[in-house]
């Protein structure tokens, strides 16, 4: 019952928020109520007996991930923007197609029933959460059998940090950088004097 | 009323699928910019998140935890790659609304 | 000699001359004479290699000759296989004799781009003559739809001023027809198990199967020929190409579709065939009369011919369906003949265009004073067209209409309206552009044929009265295997009818 | 040899003055041609001499020609005594008209052309004469038909000499049209079309019956009625003779030898050739003879009001050949013939007659501007004469011979038909004889009505064209008595042989010589009293045709504009073949099948093209749109319509 | 537990981790620009994996549990795929140092996203599956948005992250739907459920693998998912759209090909209509809507979707001979695109590249060759025999005919002549319209190369097709384990 009650609210919070996020008319709300919406996953996550996800929810998503969107938002400074028209105008035929969808996916959750076969097919079962923990027992996972998958991880995130540099790092020429070997290795003979007009610049 | 209490697996999935509509909707109804979109897939990807964890826990099954696990690292990453081009966007438009992102078409 | 691999030979000798030309560099007037004698060079050579397939061919046997096969596609039954019989026989004839005149045709018509213009040439022949010698489904596909290619090049960059219409409408038109009968290609490779022709020949399909592979077939042959109502794209597409390349069209493309139907439709679909026949019957003879009387009010010379030409091929398609021996005979022969006659209207047409540069009929008259030579050769082939007993036309007006008439008396009166009708509007053609006084200035001034025009024309008359007076030549080493394909189709009917008796 | 000297030896001169003109030059062409020619002339008398006169056919079998399937056909020349005959007429007035042409055309700049022409006619001509097989007969048929389209248009700057050519032609496709379903006709019911082997099993297929039309009829009838039409057309008949009179656009020998002596009796040598069958179908000769007698009629009539010198001998060849047919038709085969050889030589004469007025008179056709120039040609006057007097059958001319016994074969076939046309043939005949006057006295006689600069250079023709005229003018004078006995005398049985069928049934000729005297005595009176009625009108009271023209200008229009045929035809069906050709075009071609087919597609798929790019339409709410209704489609497929 | 690491089937992929790992180091510390040596390592390092995939042998073997599978269909995808990188990395460098535009990270980034798409080829478990998409679309992403300055390329790459996002929110979806009803993320384990199945399979399931092609159908740019790749395709720096034409999408098809054949062998009635579906409203977008382009770019772009099309009709056979011939047509594809692309990217006029289509105005006569080679790939792309375009279109075909897909065929072949009018038309204007100005001089000979080696594949491969259709036919055996 108390399970329920937890659930109802973690969800029911998960889904009002994310609600919010897609419509809050400012996006530094938006960016909040994503936070707000992590937050009660994880909940929902440690209802699961989730541990370690739940944390990593909290931690990497809530601590790095929506601060970084916070801080897009802010840096691009486009904390207003209006509703355009149109907005209603499409609002009938894509709610229709999302309700059609949603009804669908809900109509699937309920089909669900365990299959025969799952038993057998089951590569890593889940420990005695009372002997293992789940963050020991992700940890074993991760490292053995899929670690082939976590290396992979290691190079989507390289590449993504060197994609994000690429884009957005630039050298600008109009910044004058002090280079202090060129400063140390300068000598009287190296310095060049220019006679400069007034008015004229060089 | 069981149904209201006894929480299972259904329960989670619709949660899922309720959060996976939401992010799906909240792009094609967008129009603000495009911040909002890359939080609509956010929402896409927590939603599968929560439909992992579910599964996992009802097969008694670690994968979808690791799984789930990836996504996040992905989630993450793929954020980064995203902001970095609405960045780019940015500096070259001055603008990020999604309506104005539309110079390409036909 | 005996040994070689003639009809490769034959295929890939104008191809292999085209990559020599296509080595060719330098200044381009150096670059244009030797593209030109290259051309000639190579086209004769294998005129003359076609010969030697002459000589070799044996006029008794109804069977393929001078097979030759090699591996190709594993993994399936396409092969790379040629072979001829007394129906490919002259095609391929007709195809290596009509090249070297279109390339002498125009040293002096073509001064742009020679050396593209010779390569799309030698590759056409290439296309023409490997699509009459192969004996495998998907090889005869592919020369089938190769000579697009060259053809779409030819129309599109020497042609008239709309060019680009005419050139896309041939394209697309026949690629339209011919991707269906892809699909009947490959529906009867995976009910015969063989693209071999010969062995698809021999392989009975069921008949509601014929049914749509007929269509299918149909529906590329009879854009190829062209039959009526999809005809529209010989006017544009005769008109707009350059002379050269209209006497290719009308000489040797426009068979492929009737060859077609005699290589597929008839021998390996008879039953179809058969119950396809009447709109066949309605089509030509509608092909026939509706044509004639629209090329009656032409007034531009080359589409007035070019309408000629569909009425002609009218014949052709009922001589094929008649399967009767004048028919089929007839039919061939009456190919043959529109391809020497049709050609050599064409490049009679291109003399007076090199002059003028114009086709249209009001800007003639009178030439016959100027040109008393060249008045000469077209009224010869203009006969010719007409089927005036003693030219290859009238052999193959003739056998056609007394084949068709013993299967349908009716189609065949019908169709014999043609006659009048054909010599009503070719007459007047010539009426129009040789008779009458000289009253352009620019055309008093006209030079009569050269020498080498003369040269061009001078093979086209012979044979046009050789076909005409002893058309034995012509018709003797058909006679086997158009008896065998007879013989195979009256089978085949025979069996189903027996079939459909026991059934019932 | 003697045969295949006569049939190709003026193949040779039109192969030597037609490609090498240029070479031997004007006079060279000449020369080769015309001695040729008289060679083959020769050499047709010899063979005359053999075949006719001696009894023996024979054929030779030259090459072959078209083999295909059931079908045999060989190039063979086949003699017998009417091919004999023919080859007489054709080589003989032939070569008259070649010698004769020398002097006519000595002015024309493309001789060597023309005599060409003139020899390729002969060959053709010769080809169909002497054909064993109908393909052949074809070949020689369309043949002549080429050789006088191109002499009619050979003064091809003259716009009436082209447009009379291409009518000559088409109008003689139509019969030709008809001759080659015949053909067809012929093969399907006998499996060949040899002569010989058609003749062969004629009686046993006399009654087979075939279905036209959803009728069933006699299959001979049938065949016989095509080969007719065929002939109809080459011969001028009534319906298909309309290129006739335009045809006279060409030179003058032209008309003498083509359009007079030889090609327009084409038919009649057909329908002779073919009389074993045209004897099994009583229906198909009452055709002919009835289409024969209103040819007859019908073209005198016209040629009484006609003004142009040689289209009044036009109509009168075409009421000729009337008279041949309906001999023809009553099975009188030896009378036609008859007819058709007496023919020959004073239509002949009279175009040549005609021909050498015309020379005299400056290139000048009309009567009306003609007249009273008979004391500076008299020759050519004297000539003309005689023809007249054979062409109105005044005894002891040719023509009387030939059409008296005609119309007494008419008489004595004892067929309703039969009486029909043998009062319209005296009718015609009578009218035969009034045009004949008619012409000479406006010619000859009376006063001058051309100008003086003209009358001026009146003059007799050159001897080069005067003795060919006398050569035929001897023809026309003797050709009736000398042949009369054997062509359809007593000796005929014996001359003819078993050239000509006639069935017992058909005793017309037999019966002919036993007519009542009034009968054999009525085309004398008829043709003196047409006579009388020229002089009547034109030398006692010339104002008289001017009244009866007022007094029933209907009539008179009627007949001056030929009964319309022309007209009619044009309504008919020339300007509708225009008509709907043009429509068929732009409305056909352009509108329908362009409209629905290439273009209508092409332009479908450019606006369906520029739909579908139009969804792009760069906004990426539209585009994740998409994708969820392909999702959410995709679910709802499987979902809501699989399950 | 014992845990083995079977490293040897997944050399290949580790040793080009490890030079781009290497690689990324020497970009970074040398000094000057490092773009070329960098390039031409990334090539040769690329070359080395092809010889080291062809080392491996036929056999097929698996590692990392499963995970990862090595197999003759895997090593025919990873030579194409490299293939692909290898000539446009060549095709890309000059064209980026006219442009001024050079970065050492290209070449890295195209060396990161080929592994990606190694590792897509050879994945034997959805994890690994996904993984690999991954690695392979976020430095697509970034070279989509290369150009930064350019609006154009920001704007491409701001549309192709986030439709690729949401593709693979969607793919994932299905994974964790299909995860849940089975119990497992591994081929071979769903395989094995769908064995024994009696009935049709669980809703889940399907709705799953509804999610899971449309996520793969966007990376495959087949319709209606296609909707990024015009804009893309025209946005993006032109190297960077060479590359997305050929390496990606061969991955992404070999990768749905395997998905489809392999787990979901017993499913083939279901996803036979999927398939389909697809496969008619690309061919028909394909067909229609570049019909009234006019950016070269863009055309291919429709001319790719359409493309996608056909090879999807070869995948709706879903049997041996539509394997062997969707990898016949992408073989075909690969190099009749690279050099097309080779010859977009020698457009230059007055220093600065063009991309209209009117730009290629009588190329014919300023520059024959170049116009002889567009032309000849131009025909192919509209599969008119006898040049090569027109075998994979017809292998296509003739596995549709073979799986009775006759309405299929019929509709394909039709749209392929809407389609040869807009090819037609390149030749056109290049053939029969009056000449603009002549290009500038080709820059380098890598696009020399590259056109000559795509004219001969195109031209050759009729006089030579054995090698090639029994190397595909080994290659898609290897999908179906009992023949």
């Amino acid at each position: 019952m108390s399970t329920a009650l937890i659930f109802y609210l973690f969800a029911g919070l998960t889904v009002a928020s994310g609600a919010m996020v897609v419509s809050a008319r400012n996006p530094v709300h938006s960016v909040l109520w994503l936070i707000l919406c992590f937050f009660n996953t994880a909940g929902l996550f440690l209802l699961l007996g989730a541990e370690f996800l739940a944390m990593v929810l909290v931690i990497v998503y809530v601590g790095a991930v929506a601060v970084l969107f916070l801080f897009v938002v802010m840096m691009l400074d486009v904390n207003r923007a209006e509703l355009r028209a149109g907005f209603l105008h499409y609002l009938p035929l894509g709610g229709l197609v999302g309700a059609v969808l949603l009804g669908e996916l809900v109509a699937v959750a309920f089909a669900w029933s365990p299959s025969e076969s799952s038993e057998a097919l089951t590569r890593a079962p889940l420990p005695d959460p009372l002997k293992v923990t789940n963050t020991q027992a992700l940890g074993h996972l991760l490292y053995t059998d899929y670690v082939f998958l976590f290396q992979t991880a290691g190079l989507i995130l390289l590449v993504a940090m060197i994609g994000a540099i690429l884009l957005t790092h630039r050298r600008r020429s109009g910044v004058r950088r002090q280079s202090i070997a060129d400063q140390v290795e300068r000598t009287p003979r190296s310095v060049e004097l220019r006679k400069v007009q007034s008015g004229r610049g060089l | 009323m069981t149904v209201m209490f006894e929480i299972g697996l259904s329960h989670y999935l619709t949660v899922a699928a309720i959060l996976f509509t939401l992010g799906v909707v909240g792009i094609f109804l967008n129009r603000k910019n495009v911040i909002i979109i890359m939080m609509s897939i956010e929402l896409i990807l927590l939603a599968v998140n929560l439909n992992l964890v579910a599964f996992s826990s009802v097969l008694h099954d670690l994968v979808g935890q690791v799984l789930a696990m990836f996504v996040l690292t992905v989630a993450a990453a793929e954020a980064a790659i995203g902001l970095a081009i609405i960045v780019v966007f940015f500096r070259s438009r001055g603008t990020i609304a999604v309506e104005d992102i539309s110079q390409l078409k036909g | 000699m005996t040994d070689w691999p003639l009809l490769t030979l034959t295929t890939f000798l104008p191809l292999l001359g085209a990559l020599f030309i296509l080595t060719i560099r330098g200044e381009t007037e150096v670059v244009a004479r030797n593209a030109r004698n290259v051309a000639l060079l190579t086209a004769l050579a294998t005129f003359v290699v076609s010969l030697f397939i002459l000589g070799r061919f044996d006029a008794a046997s109804p069977d393929f000759q001078l097979k030759e096969t090699a591996a190709w596609f594993p993994g399936t039954t396409i092969a790379y296989s040629l072979g001829i019989d007394g129906v490919s026989l002259w095609f391929v004839l007709l195809s290596t004799f009509l090249t070297p005149l279109c390339i002498l045709s125009t040293y002096r018509a073509v001064h742009e781009r020679v050396k593209e213009y010779m390569v799309c040439f030698l590759v056409l022949e290439t296309m023409m003559v490997g699509m009459f010698c192969a004996l495998d489904l998907v090889l005869f596909y592919l020369f089938f739809e190769g000579v697009l290619i060259p053809m779409f090049i030819i129309i599109g960059v020497w042609g008239g001023q709309r060019r680009v219409y005419a050139a896309f409408k041939f394209f697309l038109y026949t690629l339209l027809g011919s991707v269906l009968m892809l699909v009947a290609m490959l529906v009867m490779y995976f009910e015969a198990q063989t693209t071999d022709i010969p062995s698809l020949m021999a392989h009975s399909f069921p008949i509601e199967m014929q049914k749509w592979l007929w269509m299918a077939f149909f529906a590329s042959f009879a854009v190829k020929v062209p039959m009526w109502p999809v005809h529209t794209w010989l006017p544009d597409a005769h008109v707009e190409a350059p002379t050269a390349g209209s006497v290719i069209l009308a000489g040797v493309l426009l068979k492929m579709g009737a060859y077609g139907f005699l290589r597929f439709s008839l021998p390996m679909l008879p039953d179809a065939s058969v119950f396809f026949t009447p709109l066949i019957q309605v089509l030509s003879v509608v092909a026939v009369i509706y044509t004639s009387l629209v090329a009656l009010v032409q007034e531009d010379i080359k589409k007035l011919i070019a309408y000629s030409s569909v009425a002609h091929m009218g014949y052709v398609t009922l001589g094929l369906f008649a399967m009767t021996p004048q028919g089929v005979e007839g039919a061939l022969i009456q190919m043959l003949s529109h391809g020497v006659v049709a050609a050599a209207l064409f490049l009679g047409v291109g003399v007076i265009y090199d002059r003028l540069h114009t086709r249209e009929i009001a800007r003639f008259g009178g030439l016959a004073t100027r040109m008393p030579l060249y008045a000469a050769f077209f009224m010869l082939f203009t006969l010719a067209s007409i089927g005036l007993p003693g030219t290859s036309g009238f052999v193959g007006e003739f056998l056609v209409l007394i084949g068709v008439f013993q299967v349908d008396r009716l189609v065949a009166v019908l169709t014999a309206t043609g006659v009048i009708l054909g010599a009503a509007y070719m007459l007047y053609l010539y009426r129009r552009v040789f008779f009458g006084r000289l009253v352009h200035e620019d055309l008093k001034m006209l030079p009569d044929l050269s020498a080498r025009e003369i040269l061009v024309f001078l093979p086209l008359a012979v044979l046009v009265i050789w076909m005409g007076v002893h058309p034995a030549t012509f018709l003797d080493p058909m006679h086997a295997s158009v008896a065998k394909l007879i013989d195979n189709f009256e089978l085949a009917k025979a069996a189903q009818a027996g079939l459909a008796a026991a059934t019932r | 040899m003697t045969v295949i000297a006569t049939v190709f030896l003026p193949l040779l001169g039109a192969v030597a003055a037609g490609l090498f003109g240029r070479v031997i030059g004007a006079r060279g062409a000449q020369i080769v041609t015309t001695g040729l020619l008289v060679m083959a002339a020769v050499s047709a008398a010899l063979v005359f001499d053999r075949v006719a006169l001696g009894g023996q056919t024979e054929t030779v079998i030259l090459a072959d020609w078209i083999r295909s399937g059931g079908l045999d056909l060989s190039w063979a020349l086949k003699v017998d005594t009417l091919t004999a005959v023919m080859l007489v007429v054709v080589t003989w007035v032939s070569a008259a008209v070649h010698l004769y042409s020398i002097g006519y055309m000595a002015h024309d700049p493309s001789i060597p052309r023309f005599h060409a022409y003139l020899s390729l006619f002969t060959f053709a001509m010769l080809m169909l004469v002497t054909a064993d097989n109908l393909v052949q007969l074809f070949f020689g048929w369309e043949g002549v038909g080429l050789a006088s389209y191109l002499l009619i248009g050979f003064w091809y700057e003259k716009p009436s000499a082209s447009a009379a050519a291409i009518k000559a032609f088409i109008v003689n496709r139509v019969g030709d049209f008809a001759f080659l379903l015949g053909i067809f006709g012929l093969f399907a019911l006998f499996g060949t079309i040899g002569l010989d082997a058609i003749f062969a099993a004629a009686a046993a297929k006399a009654g087979v019956t075939t279905t036209v039309l959803g009728l069933k009829v006699n299959a001979i009838t049938v065949c016989c009625l095509l080969l007719f039409v065929g002939a109809m057309g080459k011969s001028a008949q009534l319906g298909l003779h309309t290129w006739l009179p335009d045809a006279m656009e060409g030179p003058t020998p032209v008309s003498a030898l083509i359009h007079a002596a030889t090609m327009v009796t084409a038919g009649v040598f057909l329908v002779a050739r073919m009389s074993p069958l045209f004897e099994l179908s009583d229906a198909a000769l009452a055709v002919v003879t009835v289409v024969g007698a209103a040819t007859a009629i019908f073209a005198a009539t016209i040629g009484c009001v006609q003004n142009d010198i040689k289209r009044i001998i036009a109509y009168s060849t075409c009421s000729q050949l009337g008279y041949m047919f309906f001999a023809l038709g009553v099975s009188a085969y030896q009378a036609a013939i008859f007819h058709l050889m007496t023919h020959a030589f004073f239509k002949a004469l009279l175009f040549l007659a005609a021909g050498s007025v015309i020379h005299a008179m400056s290139d000048e056709q009309d009567i009306r501007r003609m007249g009273g120039i008979w004391k500076h040609v008299k020759v050519t006057w004297a000539l003309m004469w005689v023809g007249s007097l054979a062409l109105a059958g005044i005894p002891f001319f040719a023509g009387y011979y030939s059409k008296d016994i005609i119309l007494e074969a008419a008489w004595a076939a004892g067929t309703p038909v039969g009486q029909i046309a043998y009062w319209v043939g005296i009718l015609a005949a009578v009218l035969t004889a009034f045009y004949s006057w008619r012409l000479l006295l406006l010619t000859f006689h009376g006063r001058p009505r051309a100008d003086e600069q003209v009358m001026a250079h009146v003059h007799e023709s050159p001897a080069v064209m005067i003795v060919p005229l006398l050569f035929l003018g001897a023809g026309a004078m003797f050709a009736g008595w000398i042949g009369y006995d054997l062509f359809v005398g007593p000796a005929s049985h014996d001359f003819w042989g078993r050239a000509l069928t006639v069935a017992d049934i058909h005793p017309a000729l037999d019966n002919a010589h036993h007519v009542p005297g009034w009968v054999a005595l009525m085309p004398t009176v008829a043709a003196a009293g047409g006579i009388a009625v020229a002089y009547l009108l034109y030398v006692f009271a010339p104002a008289l045709p001017g009244i009866l023209a007022r007094t029933f200008p209907a009539l008179h229009r009627f007949l001056l504009n030929k009964w319309y045929f022309d007209e009619l035809y044009d309504a008919v069906l020339i300007r509708p073949a225009f008509r709907l050709g043009r429509g068929l075009w732009k409305g056909g071609d352009g509108a329908l099948i362009d409209g629905l087919g290439p273009d209508g597609v092409a332009a479908t798929s450019m606006r369906m093209g520029r739909k579908v790019a139009a969804t792009e339409t760069g906004y990426l709410f539209h585009y994740a749109f998409a994708m969820l209704i392909g999702v959410a489609g995709l679910v709802t497929w499987y979902m809501a319509i699989k399950n | 537990m014992t845990v083995t690491l079977d490293i040897l089937p997944v050399l290949p992929e580790l040793f080009v981790a490890l030079c781009g790992l290497i690689l990324v180091l020497i970009g970074v510390f040398r000094s000057g620009d490092p773009t070329r040596p960098i390039a031409t390592l990334s090539i040769m390092t690329m070359v080395t994996a092809m010889l080291l995939v062809w080392a491996l042998g036929p056999d097929r073997q698996t590692g990392f549990g499963g995970l990862f599978v090595a197999d003759r269909f895997a090593a025919f995808a990873k030579q194409l795929i490299l293939l692909g990188s290898i000539l446009s990395t060549a095709l890309a460098i000059p064209f980026l140092e006219r442009e001024k535009t050079t970065r050492f990270e290209y070449p890295v980034l195209v060396l990161f996203a080929t592994l990606g798409m190694m590792v897509m080829v050879s994945a034997n478990d959805f994890m690994s599956l996904y993984m690999g998409l991954e690695l392979s679309s976020l430095p697509l992403y970034v070279l989509a948005a290369f150009h930064r300055d350019s609006p154009r390329a920001a704007e491409a790459g701001v549309k192709y992250f986030v439709l690729g996002a949401l593709a693979s929110g969607l793919l994932l979806y299905g994974i964790s739907l299909l995860y849940g009803f089975s119990g497992t993320t591994s081929f071979l384990g769903l395989a094995r459920s769908f064995e024994d199945l009696s009935g049709p399979p669980a809703v889940g399931i399907v709705v799953g693998l509804v999610f899971v092609v449309a996520g793969l159908a966007f990376k495959v740019s087949a319709a209606p998912f296609h909707m990024w790749t015009p804009d893309v395709y025209e946005g993006a720096p032109t190297p960077v759209t060479a590359f997305f034409s050929v390496a990606p999408k061969i991955a992404a098809l070999c990768l749905l090909t395997r998905v489809m054949v392999e787990p979901f062998a017993a499913m083939t009635d279901q996803w036979r209509q999927v398939v389909v579906a697809l496969a008619v409203i690309s061919m028909l977008v394909g067909a229609f809507a570049a019909l009234t382009q006019s950016n070269i770019k863009r055309l291919m772009a429709y001319s790719s979707i359409g493309h996608a099309g056909y090879i999807l009709v070869g995948l709706a056979a879903g049997s041996v001979l539509g394997v062997q011939a969707i990898l016949i047509y992408l073989t075909i594809y690969l190099f009749m695109n690279i050099a097309v692309f080779a010859v977009i990217l020698s457009m230059r006029r007055m220093g600065r590249h063009v991309e209209g289509i009117a730009d290629l105005a009588g190329l014919s006569k300023t520059n024959p060759a170049m116009a002889f080679v567009m032309a000849v790939l131009m025909f192919s792309m509209a599969g008119i025999p006898p040049l090569a375009g027109f075998w994979g279109k017809f292998y296509v075909f003739m596995a549709a005919i073979e799986a009775g897909l006759y309405p299929l065929a019929v509709v394909g072949l039709v749209t392929s002549v809407v389609a040869a009018y807009y090819y037609l038309r390149i030749v056109k204007v290049m053939y029969f319209d009056e000449p603009v100005e002549s290009f500038d001089h080709p820059i380098g000979s890598a696009p020399v190369v590259a056109m000559s080696v795509g004219t001969m594949v195109v031209l050759g491969f009729t006089f030579l097709p054995a090698p090639l259709v029994t190397g595909a036919k080994a290659a898609a055996a290897a999908l179906f384990p009992t023949g």
